[in-house]
């Protein structure tokens, strides 16, 4: 296996706040990489370093044996490397197709606007968004938009796809089949970088976890490891008899 | 395909009417009268790249259609050129420009950017009326012999005419292919949300800096050929704020984003203002009058004639884009 | 009631009025002289001429001081309105754009807010301009100020506008050729309304004499402000504004100021045609309210050369009124008009001249306006220095 | 006394007044998101306003401005319910759109009542001469008016609770019901006060220059100018602005044509906004 | 204690011509902490958005306490303590955290104890207060979660509605909270919760609302409704 990801020493500053300092790490062709962390760790910042909606203050950003350090987003989704956002964005005015459109069309193959929708349609069927096709971006709810960011970064037909925060606002059994999803499009041959703040996704799907605190990494590790590590609980995960702590009456 | 769509007859259609009505029976007045809305959809339709497309509101559009008319004018009288090639190269020298322009100013996002297309209107209006070889303030005077090579006067208003209606027909065709390409998604994309659509792909600074030079190069011929037809070209005539301001007036009446609501805008706001500006009961009072329909219009139609329309009738949507 | 012998027709003027806009008070004044004139004829039983009675009828409209429209409009004054004769908009600029339909269709159109020389020059055949030629307005005072005082330092102040710029750019070069020091020579963007920053360069400049102006309104504020300014200048001479009724409302700051004027009321043409310049101003302040300015004068004006283009011809037959209008040199209460009918200036105004006229105090204290040149037919002196 | 140094003071006095007329539009721009096209009409009205008021009561024209005021807030009440409150969600442009109309209307009103020549308040205040300079009184008095308004409205957006309601209906209006503010009252209230300000400019200019009901063109074009330098919403910014930009005009007059200025202060403009393409004195709150 | 605080009845609501909720009628009892939960899309948001009036019902009641205030405007009935912490958080981008916070005690009802309450705020969430001059726009996702919290703390509720409490939270943050709204609710506070976290939601709640598809098909006790077996396959994933 091959690195596809080389990221190798990089920070961002905003003003007095170092928002991520010094990440190194490498994404193997193939796989599933976590990122957690707590609110405010740079995990966000961190993917947006990597597609070059922000440059990073120092160091390099290997992806597919090219250097795009410096590259900006749009250039970066041709080389194959699509993202989603946490905060949702979708194109409002458009139609759910129409959004996924686009990303087709501008995506790694540079699909013409024919090809692009045949595309679309399938990638739509694959999240389950099949049936909004035609309703307005605008009028899908929170989770829905999730998904939609999800079908327009696979129309790019990537080979690395960044997830942030893509279960957020499931219930339990949705997030069951969000796994599912996430798992058949590594299957199909997409890298996989995913932030998640819910645990039993994470550990489910990850191949390895790195842990961000502060805008460090205080480690990288397969799921079992990280899980056990101490600061990652104090930081991170917190007690496991919380749901006795809730129901215990005062 | 865009042979396909019905719109594209339509608009063939509109312009042979317009060619063929003031031809059939030499009705002078009323081509006087179409030249004008020809120019009106002319305008909002090319302004309609700018806003309603890409989102970018341009305060200054008209700009592009006075630099038109002066570097056209100029090259006929000074330099006697031919109408056609003046206007063509006033396209393109305009287009280029606002290339130049667009590299500078399409950095600014939303109210920033559409103040600064004020500025460059206001700016280029000052130059060229300190410009010596455009005289000044007094601006240029075309002579009756430049009128001869197109069959005197007479002949030369009526080829003008026929022209301006191409370049109307062009202009609409112009929009309805760039909305249905690939580039035209990517400027929609740029419009829902330009930070978006980078990170999908979108190359914006490009996009952005090529609509805006396209978008002035059929004003541009434009203004070559009315000043001509006009016989004078004076600064503060060809970048009068007020009718940037009016073409955008005509495109949100019309419906922006569409291509048939920008020529809809257009011709109805340009015959509105001049019927009432002729009819002699109305006349005293045009201004006041405009204004209250537009206020009823805007009103009860929100989304503008199109929005309107597609509303009555949900399947008109497929024929008029 | 002598009409009884003709037979009535009616014939109908084309123009378009500043309504609104910029021109608005002249265009306005030169319209009123188009309505007495028109009131007048027809009140005695319309225009005689061939056997035929015509009455006169107006089709005009509002062409809000822009040219965008003037196409469109002369053009429908033509066919629709089917106007016999036309008169041109006010100024130069809308006249030329009038001019390349009105000529096409062969209409003749008398112009009288169209001082500039280059209209006539663009090749046109069907136009007769009334007033005298922009060249003319401000070397008239030129000579009138080498007359005081040969060592007076000059400065050009004027509207950056066709017009004022067609009057000083001959003024200039005068003015240098008869030994004046022009010390400074600016022009100021058309509806400026603060002269602030030209005022301090004018004073900076020592110039003693002030030429220039444009139109109305800059012309009224830049007075306004010389005087509020206390700017020590010791003669002030402005472009058209000081002409109109209304600069008397400048008050003290209307003292002094000179005009050079196409037309005054004190002026004393012996009128070969048409009424005396009294009978033209007593009816024109009866009807209006206030006493006519030069462009209500060239207004009424080109009704008479026109009427009189008729009669002599006999009819309406456009050729006929055109060859009667090439022919003429009359005098009405206007002065002297003839028209050049050289064909590479054809219509330019060669008989008529510039009068200066200067507002000064009457016994009273109230500002009124003299005539001051030429000296043979001046109502008083020119006061000089101002102050 | 240098001409420099008396046309920088000019420029001085006339950029309050440029500030001033900027702040309405900065305000009403800012915090609902509406490009008030009415705005050089309501500049006309001021100024007529003040010309009949003047006329009928003959006292000093810069008392008049308390009751100038109070109409500009009546007027902008009732713009707000004609043309304004139901378009506030709708995009940018729809606003544009009402308020354009309705200053197409007033314009023809007016023109239909004054036409389009111009008119003049006869008041002034003797000045001060300097050398062979002399600075009339009204400008002195304009400035002063103007500085003494922009501060009186600073200090309502700062301190008093209506002032921070409306900074937050301007980022979050949803937000804002939510917290308990009135959204429609709270934007009314801005909007009359934009107006107010833009007629109280009109006012103070009546008393320098003649106008025409079309003179607010020039000021709403100058106004936008300031806008932006300051960045939207910022109107004492736009205050500060103004006056910056009277002392360009009065620094670089004395040394070119003044038809240049123009093409100076509008080039300068955009290179500015390209520099700084959130306006000068955005950069503070980071 | 257990008068009913908030009470919907019948109502139906939705956007333009899409119907979203078809007939729901909810009680909310004074210083109980009621649930709602559903599947994604069922309208639980629109129901929220509803009661507080940023949506308009069709047809229905809204009562809180007692009387009814279906036509108030959203501010009107934050004056009366309804307060609704937003889906998407909806903080004042361009104000600091302190600002937004301060936005929170404008209405009359919440100015008194102002001070107070931000230091509650700050101390549940020092992260807050370490940054309370940054603007909320920059605020990571997280972050901006706890400020709109917080605001919603400040404006002193009598009825607190969440819209998806612990949205984008770290675990340890999420599981801190869930303790604060216990001690929220044990200060007599009454609290409405949409959340996607079942197992917490249902353990921490008294009271449980199931929607689905715009109507209730379930609701009861939530140790009840937490052990009926369509509940655990639909929306607990077990
Ligand atoms: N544009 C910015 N200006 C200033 N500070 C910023 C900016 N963007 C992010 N920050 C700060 O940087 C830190 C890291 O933010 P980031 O969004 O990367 O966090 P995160 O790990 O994604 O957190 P969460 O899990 O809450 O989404 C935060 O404290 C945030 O406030
Ligand atoms: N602004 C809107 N316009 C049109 N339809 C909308 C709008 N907002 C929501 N909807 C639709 O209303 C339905 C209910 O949405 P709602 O947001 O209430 O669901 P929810 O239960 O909160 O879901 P989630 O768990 O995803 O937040 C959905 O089908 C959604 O598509
Ligand atoms: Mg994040
Ligand atoms: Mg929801």
């Amino acid at each position: 296996m091959t690195a596809l990801l080389e990221v190798q020493g990089i920070s961002k500053r905003f003003g007095g706040l170092l928002a991520v300092g010094d990440v190194s790490f490498n994404l193997m062709e193939g796989e599933i990489l976590g990122l957690i962390g707590p609110n405010g760790a740079g995990k966000t910042t961190l993917f947006n370093l990597v597609n070059g909606v922000y440059k990073s203050d120092t160091g390099s950003i290997i992806f597919s044996s090219k250097n795009i350090t410096r590259s900006s987003p749009d250039q970066v989704v041709h080389l194959g490397l699509a993202r989603t956002h946490q905060i949702v964005r979708p194109l409002n005015g458009m139609s759910v197709l129409e959004n996924v459109t686009v990303g087709a069309c501008f995506g790694r193959e540079y699909q013409s606007r024919r090809t692009a929708r045949i595309t679309a349609l399938e990638v739509l069927e694959r999240v389950g968004l099949a049936s909004r096709a035609n309703s307005p971006a605008s009028s899908l709810t929170l989770a829905g938009k999730k998904r939609l960011e999800v079908a327009r970064a696979l129309a790019a037909r990537p080979k690395l796809l960044l997830l942030d925060e893509v279960l957020a606002g499931l219930n339990p059994t949705e997030i069951a089949q969000m796994i599912d999803l996430v798992r058949s499009i590594r299957d199909s041959g997409v890298s996989v970088f995913m932030i998640e703040h819910v645990m039993q996704a994470i550990m489910n799907l990850s191949d390895r976890i790195v842990v961000l605190n502060l805008g460090r990494k205080i480690a990288e590790a397969p799921p079992r490891e990280v899980v056990q590590n101490p600061d990652v609980i104090v930081a991170y995960l917190g007690s496991p008899d919380i749901l006795d702590k809730l129901r215990g009456s005062a | 395909m865009i042979l396909r769509r019905p719109l594209l007859w339509l608009i063939l259609l509109l312009a042979a009417l317009f060619a063929w009505l003031p031809l059939h029976g030499n009705n002078v007045s009323l081509r006087e009268d179409l030249i004008l809305v020809a120019l009106a959809i002319i305008l909002t339709s090319n302004l309609n790249l700018m806003i309603g497309y890409t989102g970018y509101v341009n305060f200054g559009h008209i700009v592009f259609y006075g630099l038109g008319g002066y570097v056209g004018v100029y090259l006929m009288t000074v330099r006697g050129w031919h109408l056609v090639p003046s206007a063509v190269t006033a396209g393109f020298a305009v287009s280029l420009m606002a290339l130049l322009f667009g590299l500078g100013i399409l950095r600014l996002r939303g109210a920033y950017f559409a103040l600064a297309t004020i500025g460059v209107l206001v700016a280029v209006q000052s130059f060229v009326s300190n410009f010596e070889p455009w005289g000044r303030s007094t601006g240029m005077y075309v002579s009756f012999e430049s009128y001869a090579p197109l069959g005197g006067p007479r002949h030369a208003l009526w080829t003008t005419y026929f022209l301006i209606v191409a370049v109307m027909a062009l202009s609409l065709i112009l929009s309805l292919g760039i909305k249905a390409s690939k580039f035209g998604l990517g400027l929609f994309a740029i419009r829902e949300d330009e930070d978006a659509a980078i990170v999908l792909g979108v190359n914006a600074t490009i996009y952005k800096a090529i609509i805006y030079s396209v978008s002035a190069f059929l004003p541009a011929v434009a203004g070559t050929l009315m000043f001509f037809k006009n016989g004078t070209i004076d600064p503060s005539i060809a970048f009068e704020f007020m009718l940037s301001l009016e073409g955008i007036v005509m495109l949100m009446l019309g419906g922006q984003g569409t291509v048939a609501g920008s020529a809809l805008g257009g011709g109805l706001y340009e015959r509105l203002r001049s019927y009432l500006l002729t009819s002699p009961r109305l006349s005293e009072f045009h201004l006041v009058i405009a204004g209250a329909l537009l206020l009823l219009v805007i009103r009860l139609a929100p989304g503008g004639l199109i929005g309107w329309l597609y509303r009555l009738v949900p399947r008109s949507r497929e024929v008029i884009e | 009631f002598i009409a009884t012998a003709f037979s009535q027709q009616t014939i109908t003027l084309g123009f378009t009025v500043s309504r609104t806009g910029a021109l608005n008070v002249d265009s306005v004044e030169q319209y009123r002289g188009f309505e007495l004139w028109r009131d007048q004829v027809n009140a005695a039983g319309g225009i005689k001429a061939g056997g035929k009675n015509y009455k006169v009828q107006f089709a005009s409209y509002d062409d809000e001081s822009n040219s965008k429209r003037v196409q469109q409009l002369y053009t429908r004054l033509i066919l629709e309105d089917k106007a016999d004769f036309l008169f041109s908009p006010y100024s130069s600029s809308l006249t030329a754009t009038a001019a390349v339909v009105t000529e096409q269709n062969e209409k003749i159109m008398l112009t009288t807010g169209a001082a500039e020389e280059k209209t006539y020059k663009l090749g046109n055949q069907c136009l007769y301009q009334m007033f005298a030629p922009a060249t003319q307005y401000l070397t008239v005072a030129i000579d009138a100020l080498k007359a005081k005082d040969p060592k007076a330092t000059v400065a050009f102040v004027y509207e950056d506008a066709s017009f004022s710029v067609a009057v000083v750019t001959p003024a200039k070069a005068y003015a240098q050729q008869q030994g004046f020091n022009v010390v400074f020579s600016e022009a100021y963007a058309p509806n400026t309304t603060d002269f602030g920053a030209i005022i301090d360069k004018v004073i900076g400049s020592k110039a003693t004499v002030l030429l220039g102006g444009g139109h109305y309104a800059d012309g009224s504020t830049l007075a306004r402000q010389l005087y509020g300014h206390k700017v020590p200048l010791k003669m002030i001479t402005l472009l058209v504004a000081p002409d109109s009724p209304q600069w008397a409302e400048l008050g003290d700051a209307a003292v002094g100021v000179i005009v050079p004027s196409q037309w005054e009321p004190q002026s004393t043409f012996k009128a070969q045609y048409g009424p005396s310049g009294a009978d033209f101003g007593k009816a024109y302040t009866a009807k209006y309210n206030t006493p006519p300015s030069y462009e209500s004068a060239g207004g009424y004006a080109s009704g008479l050369i026109l009427q009189r283009a008729i009669e002599q011809a006999g009819g309406i037959d456009t050729a006929k009124v055109a060859a009667a209008l090439n022919a003429t040199d009359v005098t009405t209460f206007y002065g002297r008009t003839k028209f050049s009918t050289q064909p590479s200036e054809h219509g330019l105004q060669v008989g008529h001249a510039i009068f200066l006229a200067q507002w000064q105090k009457d016994k009273s204290g109230k500002p009124v306006k003299q005539v001051i040149w030429p000296l043979a037919g001046k109502s008083a002196d020119l006061v000089y220095p101002i102050h | 006394m240098s001409g420099i140094f008396a046309s920088m003071i000019d420029g001085l006095l006339i950029g309050s007044v440029y500030g001033l007329a900027a702040m309405g539009l900065s305000l009403i721009w800012g915090v609902m998101d509406v490009i008030n096209l009415t705005h050089g009409a309501m500049i006309a009205l001021g100024m007529f306003g003040m010309y009949l008021l003047f006329n009928a009561t003959a006292i000093n024209a810069y008392l008049l401005l308390a009751p100038m005021i109070a109409g500009g807030l009546i007027l902008g009440v009732i713009i707000y319910w004609l043309a304004v409150n139901w378009v506030v969600d709708r995009p940018i442009l729809m606003s544009l759109l009402s308020t354009f109309a309705v200053n197409m209307m007033v314009i023809g009103i007016g023109t239909a009542i004054w036409s389009t020549s111009p008119y003049n308040v006869d008041f002034s205040v003797p000045g001060i001469t300097v050398g062979e300079y002399t600075f009339t009184g009204n400008h002195m008095f304009a400035a002063l008016s103007a500085v003494l308004i922009a501060l009186l409205l600073e200090m309502f957006l700062r301190r008093t609770r209506t002032g921070k309601a409306i900074r937050a209906v301007a980022d979050n209006r949803d937000a804002a019901e939510l917290m308990g503010i009135s959204s429609t009252r709270v934007l009314m209230v801005a909007f009359a006060i934009g107006i107010a300000l833009a007629v109280a400019s009109g006012a103070l200019v009546s008393t320098l220059f003649p106008f025409t009901i079309l003179s607010g063109a020039g000021y709403q074009l100058k106004s936008f100018v300031v806008t932006v330098l300051a960045g939207l919403g910022k109107p004492f910014g736009a205050l500060v602005a103004g006056v910056l930009l009277g002392l360009l005009e009065g620094a670089v007059s004395p040394f070119i044509a003044i038809s240049w200025i123009p093409l100076i202060e509008f080039g300068l403009f955009v290179l500015v906004l390209i520099v700084f393409p959130r306006g000068i004195f955005s950069r503070a709150t980071a | 204690m257990s008068d009913v605080a908030l009470e919907l009845q019948n109502i139906e609501s939705g956007y333009g011509e899409v119907q979203v909720l078809w007939g729901i009628t909810l009680k909310v009892r004074g210083g109980q902490l009621t649930t709602i939960i559903g599947a994604n899309g069922a309208g639980k948001t629109t129901a929220l958005r509803t009661t507080m009036g940023s949506v308009r019902p069709w047809s229905g009641r809204v009562l809180l306490n007692g009387e009814d205030v279906t036509k108030l405007p959203p501010h009107a009935k934050a004056g009366r303590g309804l307060v609704l912490v937003p889906e998407g958080r909806q903080l004042f981008p361009d104000m600091t955290v302190a600002e937004n916070l301060e936005m929170g005690a404008y209405s009359h009802r919440a100015r008194p104890r102002q001070k107070q309450n931000l230091e509650r705020v700050y101390q549940a969430f020092p992260r807050l207060q370490e940054r309370s001059r940054q603007k909320s726009s920059t605020l990571s996702g997280g972050e901006q979660q706890m400020v709109a919290l917080g605001r919603g703390l400040m404006q002193e509720p009598a009825v607190l509605m969440i819209d998806e409490l612990s949205l984008g939270l770290a675990p340890v943050l999420a599981q801190q909270l869930f303790l604060t709204l216990k001690t929220l609710k044990e200060q007599g506070i009454t609290i409405v919760l949409v959340e996607q976290n079942v197992h917490l939601a249902l353990a921490v709640s008294d009271y449980t609302y199931v929607l689905a598809e715009g109507r209730v098909p379930i609701e009861g006790e939530s140790q009840k409704v937490a052990g009926m077996d369509e509940v655990r396959r639909a929306y607990l994933g077990l």
